[in-house]
């Protein structure tokens, strides 16, 4: 029960802060609640039992993307400029009503998925207590998320890594060494946008 | 109630999966719209544990007290989901970095109207 | 060995050759390695074909755990010739990459650029050979974001924010499949499309499931560039480096059709399409693609623009095959995917040949070149012959069973449809070819009308040329295309005729 | 920034510590919460500390970012190579039971060594990007 | 050499001469002789088919199966038989012609116009042997693309113009509405291989034959059915020879050949006697044939004249074919030869005009006669043949038409043929009178007879059409046993 009321406090906040996002044009504040919003989704995989993708989400999203995000608002405003986003000039209806449609399909989707924390769902029931019952004598490891992640699913944590690896690659691409001379658009620049 | 009680989660987490998506598609400027991919996913990750998640089970670390556990397999996914995440958003914001040294903007109107005046 | 482990080296080959290619010097010898390593997957990928279609399926454990708790590779006959299709481009497109990113890409980025290349080829081999949905997940991802990665290299700035567009829309498109992924798993609570698709079939009801579909259908249609959600496409195609756009045109559409289906026929299965109005709604927005996308190639001034709009209209052609849900149809798709990738390669590589020399794919530079550069011009013409569907080439048979699948659906209106997209085809070919055939009003802009532009190399016109040939050959030997595509398509339907 | 001897001093500090809890998480993955890739990001995160305190050069004189890309590839290798192993061994690709004596024993080896190569890539990478970044901000 | 061999020789063969004119391009006399020498190859390989199918027997030659069922296959039937024979014995006179006429005008790009004329012949040959649809709408569209940079030659605005029209309304008739019609013949029946007495033959009736006839007869746009004619005057910005090609050896031939082709052995003339489905084609090709007759007449320019009398003409053996009469069926096939004799003649005597004389209309020709007596004596050979009167081919084939329209009492069919002959008479005698009995303006610069190419090849064309109606045994002979032996 308690775990259950500390769950939708958190996810109140969530969503509050999300809502703060939208809302805030000051980048800066965006970036500083994007921090927040990852620190109180740890703090929902923890209430979830989910304490290693907490840890991660800790440690990527409040760490790495915050710091990330503000090294770009540095490198994209200058020192002083106050760093606010523009009002989009085309109309605001369509993705609301694409987020609006979506949002319904998906209730709709989950009105009759298993119940919240259910232990005869399908999910609890099929693949998932095998690692539980198995992980200890067939790897000999406790922590059974490491164990699947590993081992069982291993092949899917080197494609993880090798996605970081593309990262690195790509970054390096994009802006690995100083500035070029900015790219010419001679070519190919007079197209028109017709869809 | 009851059906409360066994949604109310999911339908919190659907909210804020939409306020992402909806950041993303209707924001003009380029950063902003990155940090709305970001919370779009995060959320799509908070459904997954949901999932996974057992009333008052444990966290999968297996020891000799415990019996009930929460579903392994969801934080498995979900670990390897955050760092593509963490991916895109870094190759995202390498761009954006770009787009800025290119264009002197990163909002996305002032950029249609440069490539339009062309 | 390689014979046990064939499906799975053909994924781990070019994943270990991407670090190392990264760490090599810049210069020839980057490019010389992924050239080899490719060959070496096209070799295993024809191998590994062979067997599926003499051994039948294969199916290879990852990690030694046995599905569905660990990953599973599984192959038959119609991933096998994804494979192969991706495999086989890719090792043709390198011996062109040699000239064509020398002039494209500093030379600083030569190793990286190869890297990122070979690690898009994992992705898409990966996505290709394996069995398990989220592993699916996990190599898009791979060749997604080094994808945007190379589009973001081309010269105009714009390709910037092409990538850009594209890394918002794909990264969309990723996350909605994982929204239906994670609410398939959490009805079924496994990964494993095999076992996916013995557990659904008693929970067809359920909203969940539907849902789960439409996420992963509308994901995919991102992914594919799929009418109406393919604004993405034209940007990346017409700003990538010439090499970028032939790979690209050429598999990763393929590829998501692929996973289309497969996850419409081997996941979920026919009886769910048809109790639902999907397959009228792929009919619709395959019509709709075809003919909307062929209308506003007609009217495009950059010609790669103009095929990358042509592309989305074959696009529409195989969700036709989609849609038609039968065995005609699925094939038509099939020998789509395959007839589409050789022959957009090769028109592609073209448009590169004359980007090397004249330095633009604008509409209006192109006059008069037929005269300049005759064998890219011909090669230009065959190719385009085989994308209108002219007989003699491949493109064709792909016509041809498509034609048949609608007339067997007795569904006049996509007859008509089809043929009036070649009749389009026909106006967007011509108006390149005649600019290019015609020498008149030598007012011709600036770059053409100078005279020191000579025939492309060599090294651009053997691969662009054997592509051709390829066309022409598949316009006659369709025992490779409608030969494996049939059954693979009776396979997918369960026999159903 | 760069004259601040507090920060310096405690940073000088602190840095070890991160350091040394880095690689309790890389080790401890198998028992508690953490394994290669929090450890990688945390090990990155105290690099980045490093930075933001005493400078990019300073660094980049430590880690010269040549070095980072070798290391970003090291561990790729050194993961996909576990697979290889395995396969050489008579196993499938990542099958790490034949890689010991018992089964047991060469699944520990397997997951110690792989959650390395994982540690070092996200490790590198990480401090690759943040380079990358930094780097675009002189100039 | 077996009769298979020499079929596939005689697709080889115009292939193999487009390698050696292309080899030889830079020296125009050994190009031409490369070229001449070909036509002459592929004219004996032709005529040593001859004989098997006199006496009977059909050879036939499978290169590959595309598909189950679908394979590119050679049939030689007499009608093909026919239309190989006219395609190969007029090639060589054409290719002597041309030599005279591009060299008397000077024209650019002669060794791409050599190759692409070879190729064109090749896939007329394949067209004549084509032993299923598929093979034969393979041939017909490499047809319309290698004439296409004939049709073009020039190269100048108005060339591309006309390149437009020409392509955009063979291609797109062939691919929306002929491909259509063969893919719907392949799902019904199951095969596309001509057969006789028709494979579609009691799978398809009522307003679906209706529509499938309709899909083929506008698929087929070589053939010239009003309204999509307009290709066939497009093309005549297109030099001499190639009209020639166009009009005589090759392409419209090449249509109105499919069409009887597709009646005799795809729908089969007893099925589309039974289900009166067929008759609006009639009333189509009749008013075809006079519209176009009356267009002609109001032609001042004579390769005009000539292009919309030989639609008229085409309509002819769309009429033939479907008054649904044996003989017509025999006069059907006999007109594509006498029309193709006649036709050429009359635009090798204009070509020859042009270069000698530098006129291009009517109005021009008075007196013209005693200049070019050879010319014109041809000219006029030609003219009879196309009105129909005797001693010349086109009166033969004309005579077993009303024959077999008075058998079937096909009183429209007999009227247009009576009406259209007046026509013919109206437009091809005035130039006749003009240029023999008219005097010519003076202080006009003198100009004497073409080219000795020009003149001879003319002459025999023009004997040829004279020859064709004293000595018609063996035409006739593979006329009539198209329809199974009976006169």
């Amino acid at each position: 029960m308690i775990d259950s009321i500390i769950d939708i406090t958190l996810l109140t906040f969530l969503v509050i802060t999300a809502l703060a996002i939208i809302r805030s044009h000051s980048l800066l504040a965006v970036v500083m609640l994007f921090g927040i919003f990852s620190l109180l989704s740890a703090g929902v995989f923890v209430v979830l039992d989910a304490v290693d993708v907490a840890f991660t989400e800790a440690a990527v999203g409040a760490g790495i993307s915050t710091v990330l995000m503000l090294a770009t608002l540095a490198l994209t405003y200058k020192h002083k400029e106050e760093k606010t986003e523009k009002t989009p000039i085309h109309a605001g209806w369509l993705p609301l009503t694409v987020v609006l449609i979506t949002g319904s399909l998906l209730i709709y989707g989950t009105s009759d998925i298993p119940a919240f924390g259910d232990a005869k769902a399908p999910s609890q029931t099929h693949v998932g207590p095998y690692y539980l019952e198995k992980s200890i004598p067939e790897t000999g490891v406790p922590n059974v998320v490491t164990a699947v992640l590993a081992s069982y699913r291993g092949f899917d944590t080197l494609g993880e890594v090798t996605v970081i690896f593309t990262a690195g690659v790509a970054v390096m691409l994009l802006i690995g060494r100083r500035r070029k001379t900015k790219p010419e658009n001679t070519d190919s620049g007079d197209d028109n946008h017709d869809a | 109630m009851q059906f409360i009680i066994d949604h109310y989660n999911y339908w919190l987490v659907i909210i804020l999966m939409m306020a992402g998506f909806y950041t993303v598609i209707s924001r003009s400027n380029l950063i902003k719209k990155i940090a709305g991919l970001s919370i779009f996913q995060v959320s799509v990750f908070m459904l997954y544990i949901s999932i996974g998640h057992v009333k008052d089970g444990a966290a999968p670390i297996i020891e000799s007290d415990v019996t009930v556990y929460s579903n392994p397999l969801p934080h498995v996914l979900i670990l390897t989901a955050i760092v593509v995440g963490v991916a895109t958003t870094a190759l995202g914001l390498a761009l954006v970095v770009r787009i800025k040294e290119a264009y002197g903007t990163i909002e996305e109107d002032d950029i249609h109207k440069q490539d339009q005046s062309l | 060995m390689i014979e046990s482990h064939l499906s799975l080296l053909i994924v781990a080959i070019p994943l270990i050759a991407a670090p190392v290619v990264a760490v090599l010097p810049n210069g020839r010898a980057p490019w010389l390695f992924s050239t080899l390593i490719t060959w070496s997957v096209f070799y295993l990928a024809i191998l590994q074909l062979t067997n599926v279609l003499t051994g039948g399926v294969v199916s290879y454990e990852l990690g030694g755990w046995a599905p569905p708790w660990g990953i599973e590779y599984r192959i038959d006959s119609v991933n096998a010739l994804v494979a192969l299709i991706v495999s086989g481009i890719a090792a043709i497109s390198l011996p062109y990459a040699l000239t064509s990113v020398a002039k494209e890409i500093p030379k600083k980025q030569t190793s990286l650029f190869y890297a990122a290349f070979l690690l898009c080829l994992t992705g898409l081999l990966g996505i290709t050979q394996t069995g398990d949905i989220f592993n699916l997940f996990v190599f898009l991802e791979i060749s997604s974001l080094s994808s945007y990665a190379l589009i973001s290299l081309g010269k105009n700035r714009r390709a910037l924010t092409a990538s850009y567009q594209y890394l918002i829309m794909g990264t969309i498109g990723a996350t909605f499949f994982l929204i239906g992924v994670g609410l398939l798993y959490s009805m079924t609570g496994t990964l494993n499309m095999q076992d996916l698709s013995q557990r659904l079939p008693e929970i067809f009801e359920h909203r969940t499931i539907h849902t789960a579909f439409a996420f992963i259908m509308v994901g995919f249609a991102l992914k594919l560039a799929m009418f109406p959600l393919h604004l993405w496409l034209p940007n990346a195609y017409t700003y990538a480096p010439s090499i970028v756009t032939i790979f690209l045109a050429a598999t990763a559409t393929k590829v998501a059709v692929y996973v289309m289906i497969r996850v419409i026929f081997g996941v979920f299965s026919l009886h769910l399409i048809e109790s639902t109005p999907t397959d009228e709604l792929f009919l619709l927005l395959g019509m709709a693609g075809v003919i909307a996308a062929s209308i506003s190639a007609i009217y495009q001034t950059n010609a790669k623009r103009l095929f990358a709009y042509s592309s989305v209209a074959q696009i529409g052609y195989m969700v036709l095959g989609i849609g038609f849900g039968s065995v005609l149809g699925l094939t038509a798709s099939f020998v789509h995917i395959f007839n589409h990738a050789i022959m957009k390669a090769a028109l592609f590589m073209a448009l590169g040949a004359i980007l090397y020399r004249t330095g633009s794919n604008q509409v209006k530079d192109m006059r008069g070149l037929a005269h300049k550069m005759p064998w890219t011009f011909a090669a230009f013409v065959i190719g385009g012959l085989s994308l209108i569907g002219v007989p003699g080439t491949a493109g064709f048979i792909s016509k041809w069973y498509l034609v048949l699948a609608a007339l067997e659906q007795q569904s006049w209106i996509v007859v008509v449809v089809i043929l009036t997209g070649s009749l389009l085809a026909v106006a967007y070919v011509w108006k390149l070819v005649e600019i290019m055939y015609f020498n008149s009003g030598s007012n011709a802009s600036s770059k053409t009308s100078s005279e020191d532009i000579k025939e492309a190399p060599l090294s651009l016109l053997l691969p662009l040329w054997l592509l051709v040939i390829a066309n022409i050959y598949f316009g006659f030997d369709t025992s490779l295309t409608v030969g494996i595509a049939e059954p693979a398509a009776k396979m997918l339907l369960g026999d159903k005729p | 920034m760069m004259h601040n001897l507090i920060l310096k001093v405690v940073s000088k500090f602190l840095i070890p510590l991160i350091m040394l809890f880095a690689l309790y998480v890389q080790f401890h993955g198998d028992f508690g919460p953490g394994g290669g890739f929090q450890a990688g990001v945390i090990f990155s995160a105290a690099f980045i500390l490093y930075t933001i305190v005493f400078g990019l050069d300073a660094a980049k004189r430590i880690i010269p970012p040549g070095v980072l890309k070798v290391l970003a590839s090291l561990g790729v290798l050194i993961y996909a190579g576990t697979g290889i192993a395995g396969l050489i061994l008579g196993g499938n690709y990542l099958e790490y039971g034949v890689l010991a004596s018992n089964k047991l024993a060469g699944q520990h080896i397997g997951i110690l060594v792989i959650e390395l190569g994982v540690g070092i890539t996200v490790a590198s990478v990480m401090m690759i990007i943040f380079f990358a970044f930094a780097e675009r901000g002189r100039s | 050499m077996t009769a298979e061999w020499a079929m596939i020789l005689a697709v080889l063969i115009p292939l193999f001469g487009a390698l050696l004119i292309a080899f030889t391009g830079k020296k125009p006399n050994l190009r031409e002789s490369m070229s001449l020498l070909t036509s002459l190859a592929l004219l004996t390989t032709v005529l040593s088919l001859l004989p098997t199918v006199l006496a009977g027997n059909q050879p036939s030659v499978t290169l590959l199966d595309i598909a189950p069922g679908l394979a590119i296959k050679f049939v030689l039937e007499p009608l093909g038989m026919l239309f190989a024979c006219v395609a190969a014995l007029l090639w060589p006179i054409n290719t002597l012609y041309s030599i005279g006429y591009m060299r008397g005008n000077k024209e650019q790009h002669q060794t791409r116009f050599y190759i692409c004329f070879a190729i064109a012949l090749s896939s007329t040959m394949g067209i004549a042997m084509a032993g299923n649809l598929l093979t034969l709408f393979i041939c017909y569209e490499v047809l319309t693309l290698s004439t296409y940079p004939l049709v073009t030659h020039k190269g100048d605005e108005a060339a591309l113009k006309a390149g437009r029209v020409y392509l955009g309304i063979l291609l797109s008739t062939s691919i929306g509405f002929l491909l259509l019609a063969i893919l719907w013949t392949w799902y019904l029946t199951g095969t596309l291989d001509f057969k006789a007495g028709g494979i579609l033959d009691g799978k398809v009736a009522g307003p679906e034959l209706i529509i499938l006839l309709f899909l083929y007869m506008y698929g087929i746009g070589k053939a010239a059915l009003m309204p999509i004619h307009r290709w066939l005057p497009a093309a005549m910005v297109a030099p001499t020879p190639v009209s020639a090609l166009l009009h005589a050896v090759a392409v419209v031939k090449a249509g109105v050949f499919t069409v009887v082709k597709i009646v005799v052995y795809v729908f089969g003339l007893d099925m589309l006697k039974l289900s009166a489905g067929a008759d609006w084609i009639l009333w189509l090709a009749g008013f075809t044939i006079i519209v176009a007759s009356i267009i002609a007449l109001r032609q001042d320019n004579l390769k005009r004249r000539l292009a919309y009398s030989t639609i008229s003409q085409l309509s002819y053996v769309i009429l033939a074919i479907f008054i649904l009469a044996p003989l017509s069926t025999a006069a059907a096939a006999l007109h594509i030869a006498a029309h193709a004799f006649g036709k050429i003649t009359l635009f090798f005597a204009a070509g020859s005009i042009y270069t000698a004389a530098h006129k291009t209309n009517i109005s021009q020709l008075n007196g013209i006669g005693y200049r070019m007596p050879w010319t014109m004596t041809a000219f006029s050979i030609g003219a009879i043949s196309m009105i129909g009167l005797p001693p010349t081919a086109g009166f033969l084939s004309k005579w077993y038409m009303l024959m077999g329209a008075f058998q079937e009492q096909q009183l429209f069919a007999v009227l247009v043929i009576i009406a259209s002959t007046l026509l013919n008479a109206a437009y091809f005698i005035p130039i006749i009178y003009a240029a023999w009995f008219k005097q010519p303006e003076q202080h006009e610069h003198s100009y004497g007879e073409a080219p000795m190419a020009i003149v001879f090849a003319l002459m025999i064309t023009a004997a040829l059409t004279l020859l064709l109606f004293f000595f018609p045994d063996v035409p006739l002979q593979l006329a009539t046993s198209i329809i199974g032996g009976q006169p």
